[in-house]
């Protein structure tokens, strides 16, 4: 093994050499320990840079310079920020169910480590590579909305739960399009592995982004509101429940939640480079796996600058439209395209891989143009709003009491 | 290796703690959560069966699968009968809803 | 097989620590003085007034049965797409019945107009 | 003993307890918590008989789906949150008796039956979910139930909005 060019692997052998004459099961399970710790760390310390980076990004586009004083390009400004987390007080509140409240902000966290348990980092450079992996993300997902609803009971705070409600109400909804979306890579691929997913886009054009666009857009547009970010940023409505389901929390339990919330936003873009731009496939990947890796982040950060450029641009959508467009929009066309997915795979099985995306790619842009023309239709017989044309209340200042006031 | 009865035992105990809850429990609500354990423990039971007898063959699984979807329907069905009860006489105990006598 | 669950049994443990760990050294970090105005609910800074733990409308139920039935769906049609090299024709057909079958459940609780907000 | 029986000690331990904790716990939302753990660990058991499918399928439908339903029907249904009053009858330790008397007479009857101490076949599960998928949709297999299944989810959906939805 080169070392260079494959350090992980390089890596675990010596590992495993040095502990060659260790007892059957342990060498494996210290591996795996080491491996835990290791995946673990990344994501988190992934955390820091992303919030520099979320922060410089937002800053640009807002004509700003971000945070510039704290170390070169003001990189340190995180580890500052985190600093001061640490040091404030962590107050509960006296009406709080203290067990349930102090469960929440950690399973918050751990919801989403645990999803990079399976995420391929290079070519074998992963966690594990379960047989059921992409559904193992769902369900490791799915743990968040749980400790949302916690944090917002145990609070015993009307706009905690209030929060806690829209929030569980967003996640619950948006998550029907995303594990819909979610299977069409895998009825391309044949596996729910995530790692066999990545081996299936060996092509450029065999990249589940020329197969399912539609799929990949729904995908992507639902885990942003998973991770409950602008557009889709309700749950935090600050003119209208404070922030939501974790107004009470402070220190480091807020602390938790918000790293959680970064890496969520950050594994969205990965999940999205992996299941449909190929994950850390690219030319060179195979031989030497360190270039996959190169790949993999260069591909995630690119998803991610999207994320980010539809935060600062786009503004928060009312929630009976938000609902509205999940459940009337959104999930009978991921239904219309798994079904429409699933006959042309059967028919065009065995035919060369671009014959293929190129078929799927136009039947996917029938699909969203005739989608579209029946969101229009149905616009169309809508009775319009009147907004003209009736007296409107209009604040005047009293004449009369105001200047007795001044007076 | 575990041998089969540690399962069976272990389902058995599950489910004898799931028919406590309901036998015992007033709230309409909790009497559905410990349905839910109790449907758990036979869950055990057909996996475990599956993968000692004959784990070739998939219908243990697609058993188990099964057991879900009723388990859903239960619950989704269930628990609607509550929030319309509770909305009509304001109560979720279950000895209080006794509108079929007579 | 269970290898590749026991790194994600490792992981579910450790995993826990990472939290937990920022957690505690912030209780030892960050001063405590806690008194009956800090603990007391945050709302706006008005007096609480009332219970917080009240009722909510059956909304919220219905989205969240809505996404329990299609999860199951989900999890029956994860092994009909797996298998799919596996099967012919009719069994991808029938499984595009068992979409449509639910889809009308949809087409229901839209009519009904289950699916709007307030 | 082995690594194996050990961590299955353990899982059945703390599911058994979670699963008292949820009979008894007089306050709802966190029985239903309780319930959530109890159904964690079952998700272990399931990765311990090797049913990888089942034990993920497990925490998607019932901690992602089912107990998010339960609290939230626990919430709709009180006006005053704090439980008040026994949430068990007069007569619990009738129940009590009832489930124990059942739970010895199962290990009475499960101890007489030859297959009780049964050792696990090999099996490797690298194909389970593609033989599973193969079972459900072909007609050999179970594609009746499969279909039915579907009717069903979809009867629940509608019967539940048909009850649950008050307004016309």
């Amino acid at each position: 093994m080169d070392f260079l060019t494959n350090p992980v692997d390089a890596i675990r052998e010596w590992l495993l050499g040095l502990m060659a004459n260790m007892p059957a099961p342990w060498p494996d399970v210290i591996v795996n320990l080491l491996g835990v710790v290791v995946v673990a760390s990344f994501g988190l310390g992934l955390v820091i840079i992303l919030v520099w980076v979320e922060r410089k990004v937002a800053a640009r586009f807002q004509d700003r310079f971000g945070p510039n004083r704290v170390g070169p390009y003001g990189l340190f400004q995180t580890v500052a920020d985190i600093l001061k987390l640490f040091t404030k007080e962590d107050t509960t509140p006296d009406n709080a169910d203290k067990p349930v409240y102090n469960l929440a902000p950690i399973l918050s966290l751990f919801s989403v480590l645990l999803i990079w348990a399976v995420i391929p980092f290079s070519k074998d450079w992963l966690g594990t590579d379960l047989n059921v992996g992409v559904l193992y993300i769902v369900a490791v997902g799915s743990l968040g909305a749980l400790a949302v609803l916690m944090a917002g009971w145990s609070s015993n705070n009307k706009f905690a739960l209030l929060g806690a409600f829209r929030t569980v109400a967003q996640l619950v909804s948006y998550e029907v399009p995303l594990v819909i979306s979610i299977l069409i890579p895998v009825l391309l691929a044949r596996s729910m592995g995530v790692h066999a997913i990545v081996d299936a886009q060996d092509t450029f054009f065999g990249m589940f982004f020329f197969m399912a666009p539609i799929a990949a857009v729904i995908f992507f547009i639902s885990s942003i509101a998973e991770v409950g970010r602008t557009p889709f940023d309700l749950l935090e409505a600050e003119s209208e429940i404070v922030a939501g389901f974790h107004i009470e929390y402070s220190g480091a339990k807020f602390a938790m939640i918000f790293a959680g919330e970064f890496l969520h936003a950050f594994t969205i873009a990965v999940l999205t480079a992996t299941l449909f731009f190929g994950g850390w496939r690219g030319p060179g990947a195979e031989a030497y796996p360190i270039l996959g890796w190169v790949y993999f982040m260069a591909k995630s950060l690119g998803v991610y600058l999207i994320v980010s450029w539809i935060r600062s641009t786009l503004p928060r959508i009312r929630i009976d439209h938000m609902l509205s467009f999940n459940w009337k929009y959104l999930t009978p066309l991921a239904l219309a395209t798994l079904i429409v997915t699933a006959l042309l795979t059967k028919i065009l099985e065995g035919q060369a891989v671009w014959y293929q995306s190129l078929v799927m790619f136009l039947s996917n842009v029938v699909l969203f143009l005739i989608a579209n023309e029946i969101v229009k239709w149905r616009e169309s017989k809508k009775p319009g709003r009147q907004v003209v044309g009736q007296p409107r209340p209009v604040a005047r200042p009293p004449a009369e009491p105001a200047a007795e006031a001044e007076a | 290796m575990i041998p089969l009865s540690w399962f069976l035992i272990f389902s058995a105990a599950l489910f004898s703690i799931g028919l406590y809850g309901v036998l015992a429990r007033k709230n309409a609500v909790a009497i559905l959560m410990s349905m839910e354990l109790m449907l758990n423990a036979i869950n055990i039971n057909i996996v475990a069966f599956w993968r000692y007898t004959n784990p070739s063959d998939s219908a243990g699984q697609v058993f188990a699968v099964m057991v879900f979807a009723v388990t859903a329907a239960e619950v989704a069905v269930g628990l609607a009968l509550v929030i319309s009860l509770y909305r009509r006489r304001r109560t979720v105990v279950a000895e209080d809803i006794n509108m079929l006598k007579w | 097989m269970l290898d590749n669950w026991l790194f994600v049994g490792i992981f579910v443990l450790i995993g826990a620590v990472f939290p937990i760990a920022p957690i505690l050294m912030g209780k030892f970090l960050g001063p405590n003085k806690p008194n009956p105005i800090k603990a007391d609910t945050y709302e706006c800074g008005m007096e609480t007034v009332g219970e917080s733990w009240i009722q909510f409308k059956v909304q919220y139920y219905i989205f969240a049965l809505a996404f329990l039935i299609f999860d199951v769906e989900v999890v029956f049609l994860f092994p009909w797409a797996v298998a799919f090299d596996q099967l012919g024709i009719f069994a991808v057909v029938s499984g595009i019945t068992f979409i449509i079958i639910l889809v009308d459940a949809l087409v229901y609780a839209w009519r009904k107009g289950a699916l709007e907000w307030a | 003993m082995d690594p194996i029986q050990i961590i299955f000690i353990v899982v059945a331990l703390v599911v058994l307890a979670a699963a008292v904790m949820v009979v008894t716990t007089p306050n709802l939302v966190r029985a239903a918590l309780w319930l959530v753990l109890a159904l964690f660990g079952t998700a272990g058991a399931y990765v311990l008989l090797n049913a990888g499918f089942i034990a993920v399928a497990q925490v998607v439908i019932y901690i992602g789906a089912i107990s998010i339903l339960m609290i939230f029907a626990v919430m709709l249904t009180r006006r005053v949150m704090t439980d008040s009053g026994p949430q068990t009858h007069q007569t619990w330790w009738l129940p009590a008796l009832l489930s124990a008397a059942l739970f010895a007479g199962l290990v009475w009857m499960l101890s007489g039956w030859s297959g009780f101490e049964a050792s696990m076949p090999a099996y490797s599960d690298a194909n389970q979910v593609v033989e599973l998928g193969v079972a459900l949709v072909s007609p050999e297999g179970f594609l009746i139930p499969f279909e039915v299944a579907s009717v069903l989810l979809s009867a629940a959906l509608i019967g539940a909005i048909y009850v649950a939805w008050d307004r016309d």
